[in-house]
């Protein structure tokens, strides 16, 4: 077993995936966005409320494996209070990390970036990170 | 059981190692098969000794490549125990098979008022061409409901049917959980009804013998590559009076009879449903790969999947955490389970990390996944180069992604 | 010219001889080429170390196999210039890729009141699925007429257009004649009325430079097998607004974004048109056979064929009793003649006996026959392993023909 | 070359081609029987008038190779005043002589018979042969 495997399931990203830290359903919200891997079933719902362009409050909802879960915890965590410039900024940083570019990734980004060493897994950690993209694109 | 060691010979891809070094065990046969050298082989002298288009050339190379794949077709023919040589057509694969069914077929023999039943653990190639056809022509898409334990129902079959039921689409052996349907009582009962019945045979043909004559359906497919034949050649079975009446999916040369301004009449079957240059050497390698399965004997190799697929139960019953889907009688050798809180993605990185080849996911039956009321599985499916130790490799494996996941 | 000797070697079919002990004199291009040792090498490469089934499953060898069939992908995209990787949908061939326009994107777009055009000059592909799909839609199916020596006429094509047609189906070059349509100016004008065009790009590819943006084509289609790489897999470019947009012509696994009891949706382009397994070994040798067609140089290639067309024309207008079909200039390395009063299928025969693979017959352009107001030619099509010395053996064989037949 | 080439297109073959014995249209004819092959487009019609069981008057018209004009020829000829019983011998003998079984066949069918040494020529001798079988079987 290649150190990879540890370090991409370490212990930061899998307490991360466990967590339920804004998993909650929120389908009153001003926009649902739709996270789904059509590969692997993966799929989660992103709860959203906007405050004119800061996020006031968000969650998610749905099922996935530990690198699809604990990234979009990640991201939901992230986004809270922030406006959408700064959304943006994150999910540039986001996309650094993935790349293996950023400076400063923060351990839990590292992990994330490993995914990109197992066969098919990539596609997990960015789904989240994508559909939300996606839906800051098309405002 | 049948000698392993000897059987990996003939397969070159168990001298490659995966990225982390280690060698390669191949759990994922219901995806598809690995070849032997035979059928490379065959492939090979194919090209390098007969390519010629056929059925139109009148030189040494066409004739001979005509006569190459023509013979591949009464070696399916013999496989099968079909009667006519002609009720045999060389497509792609499973899924074209089907597709050209539920569209040639079902174009002009589906109407408002009519009803299609699928089951509910059909592979998505052999519920959403129907689901589309009926679409199309306004006929009504019914699914059949199984068992709890994701099983065929034959008395709730004899009720989804009704007198407007004109196709019912059923797996022979269940890509997910390797339940074996019994196919011969079914056709019974559909034809009774007067409803002609579409076998999906993809995992059945590399599992047992086969007897159409016997099982007496309608339509049967299945994919080369899923029994040591090569990707982009496949079989539809028909029956001779259907396939006289039914009119071609696709257009194009070899397949015409005469072609005027306004109108144009085709061949007769197998011809009319072999639109343009098919896969020639792709259909005579197939033919390679029913002998190599000949000379080893379906009787050997079902035996074979079956005590793999009783010990790989066995152990995963008393391994803690796992739960296995399905039940194990009756069943081919496929086994689909999930390790308790962990995703079958999970699973299957760590056990890939391994050398253990398996699929996790849906396995292209969401319908099947939302009667049990999950959103994927792990599956491990057996072939004729796998062994006890592989199973055991798999076990230990399972165990590690525990301590990894934990 | 090309070094033929260099280039012979490279295929191993070059090596056998036919039933009366003559080595191989093929010109049969333009039914399907012979394949080069790196084509096989890359088959079989395939499936002894890559081979597995592609785009589900997350092991070591699945993730390869998926990266070598797209890599492959963006090959033909590469060739065909074209900007999208989306735009290019792998399928058996051009016949199946002209179904899956006519019946696929026939089926939402083509109603009563719509018309298609079609010239005289198609092969039967490109001519009875639009045929088919006319008389299922309603729509009204028009054939262009041709000039006398069977080549396009533009003020014709002008003509024929009406605020009703909806498409455009024209051969690139003609498989029969060898003639060459001036596509980007056809295209212009069938744009110019709002009418979208389909290429049939099946004798062209392997002839000349193509740049699809250019020629701004709305479909283009062609086989694998015509331009060295192997039988059973092909392309559809379409352009993306208009894949985007159309219905998947099969329905199956891997094109599936959901499935639903009641409805089912689709993924994007290209996967939503390539359901169940493809042909992953013959599309990622088919990225071979590009490269190695790259590796020579296609103005070389287009340069080599005309040079033997313009030899072969030369000697056959000073054969007696030889009558040749067309006209010689704007035409590709294939040539369509008779040999007065003695059938093409008897001279097909007495060529054969002598090594020399020719074709005989109306090469399904059944239509184009009727044009000619004859029953059929035999024709002789170059590649880059035919030689000027080929095309007077060619010649010896004709009188010899004679003689025989006199 | 091969002998059997010379031997197929030998001077009696040929001349039967040329022949215009029985090539005549007889649109008034009571049955009109079409032998088309789709591979190369030959295609005849076989003109026939039936006298009870007794073929009173056959011609044939259309287009084809040596071979498969020479068989059609040989045909017509040979059920000319024929009745069906002997006509069903006439075929039988025919398709003794192309297996290559007949013990006294005659220069012409031998001559046809090797039509099987090249490819793809058989289906052109025996053409007419196999329609004039299927209309026999048909009444
Ligand atoms: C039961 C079943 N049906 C259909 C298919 C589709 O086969 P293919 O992808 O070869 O067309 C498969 C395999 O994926 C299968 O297991
Ligand atoms: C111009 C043309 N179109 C279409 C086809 C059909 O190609 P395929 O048989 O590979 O589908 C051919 C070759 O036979 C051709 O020459």
């Amino acid at each position: 077993m290649r150190p990879e495997l540890k370090a991409l399931y370490q212990k930061i990203l899998l307490d991360r995936a466990k967590s339920t830290l804004g998993f909650e359903k929120g389908p009153e919200a001003q926009h649902i966005i739709e996270a789904y891997n059509p590969v692997c079933g993966d799929q989660f719902k992103l709860f959203l409320d906007l405050d004119t362009d800061k996020v006031d409050h968000a969650s998610y909802h749905g099922y996935g494996c530990a690198i699809s879960k604990a990234s979009t915890s990640l991201l939901i965590e992230s986004i809270q209070g922030k406006n959408l410039d700064e959304c943006r900024k994150l999910i540039d940083f986001f996309k650094q990390c993935m790349s293996g570019m950023a400076t400063n990734p923060g351990e839990i980004y590292q992990a994330l970036a490993l995914s990109k060493e197992f066969p098919g897994r990539q596609q997990c950690a960015v789904l989240s990170w994508q559909a939300f993209e996606n839906f800051i694109d098309g405002l | 059981m049948l000698d392993v060691s000897l059987i990996r010979k003939q397969f070159p891809i168990f001298s490659t190692v995966n990225d982390a070094g280690k060698p390669l065990v191949y759990l994922d046969n219901a995806a598809t098969t690995q070849k032997p050298w035979v059928v490379l082989e065959s492939l090979s002298n194919y090209y390098r000794t007969l390519n010629a288009n056929i059925h139109r050339g009148i030189y040494d190379l066409a004739d001979k490549s005509t006569k190459a794949y023509e013979q591949s077709r009464g070696k399916v023919a013999q496989f099968l125990k079909v009667e006519h040589l002609e009720e045999i057509i060389f497509c792609r694969g499973t899924t074209e098979a089907i597709n050209m069914v539920a569209h040639g077929w079902g174009m002009d023999h589906l109407n408002p008022g009519d009803e299609v039943l699928v089951t509910a653990m059909e592979h998505h190639a052999n519920f959403v061409p129907w689901q589309v056809a009926c679409e199309y022509s306004g006929a009504k898409f019914k699914v059949l409901p199984l068992n709890s334990d994701g099983s065929l129902n034959l008395e709730s079959l004899k009720e989804a049917l009704t007198p407007h039921t004109r196709m019912l689409a059923v797996t022979h052996i269940s890509n997910t959980l390797g339940c074996i349907n019994p196919i011969q009582e079914i056709v019974k009962i559909a034809h009774n009804n007067g409803t002609l019945v579409m076998v999906d045979g993809a995992q059945s043909v590399s599992f047992q013998e086969l007897n159409l004559q016997d099982l007496d359906c309608d339509f049967f497919a299945f994919s080369g590559h899923k029994i040591f034949g090569p990707m982009g050649v496949g079989v539809l079975y028909g029956k001779r009076e259907l396939l006289q009446e039914m009119s071609p999916y696709q257009q194009g040369g070899s397949m015409i009879y005469q072609v005027g301004e306004q109108k144009t009449t085709y061949k007769a079957p197998p011809h009319r449903f072999e639109a343009g240059t098919p896969p020639v050497a792709d259909a005579v390698a197939l033919g390679t790969a029913l002998d190599f399965v000949n000379g080893i004997g379906l009787a050997s190799i079902k035996d074979h999947h079956i005590q793999l697929r009783n010990y790989a139960w066995e152990r995963l019953t008393t391994t803690d955490h796992v739960q296995l889907l399905g039940s194990p009688n009756q069943s081919a050798g496929i086994i689909s389970f999930n390790v308790e809180n962990i995703h079958a993605h999970d699973v299957a990185t760590i056990l890939g990390e391994a050398g253990i080849a398996v699929r996790a996911g849906h396995h292209c039956t969401q319908p099947l996944m939302d009667h049990l009321g999950i959103s994927g599985t792990v599956r491990v499916s057996f072939s004729i180069y796998n062994d006890f130790n592989e199973v055991d490799q798999l076990i230990d494996a399972l165990v590690t992604t525990r301590k990894i996941m934990a």
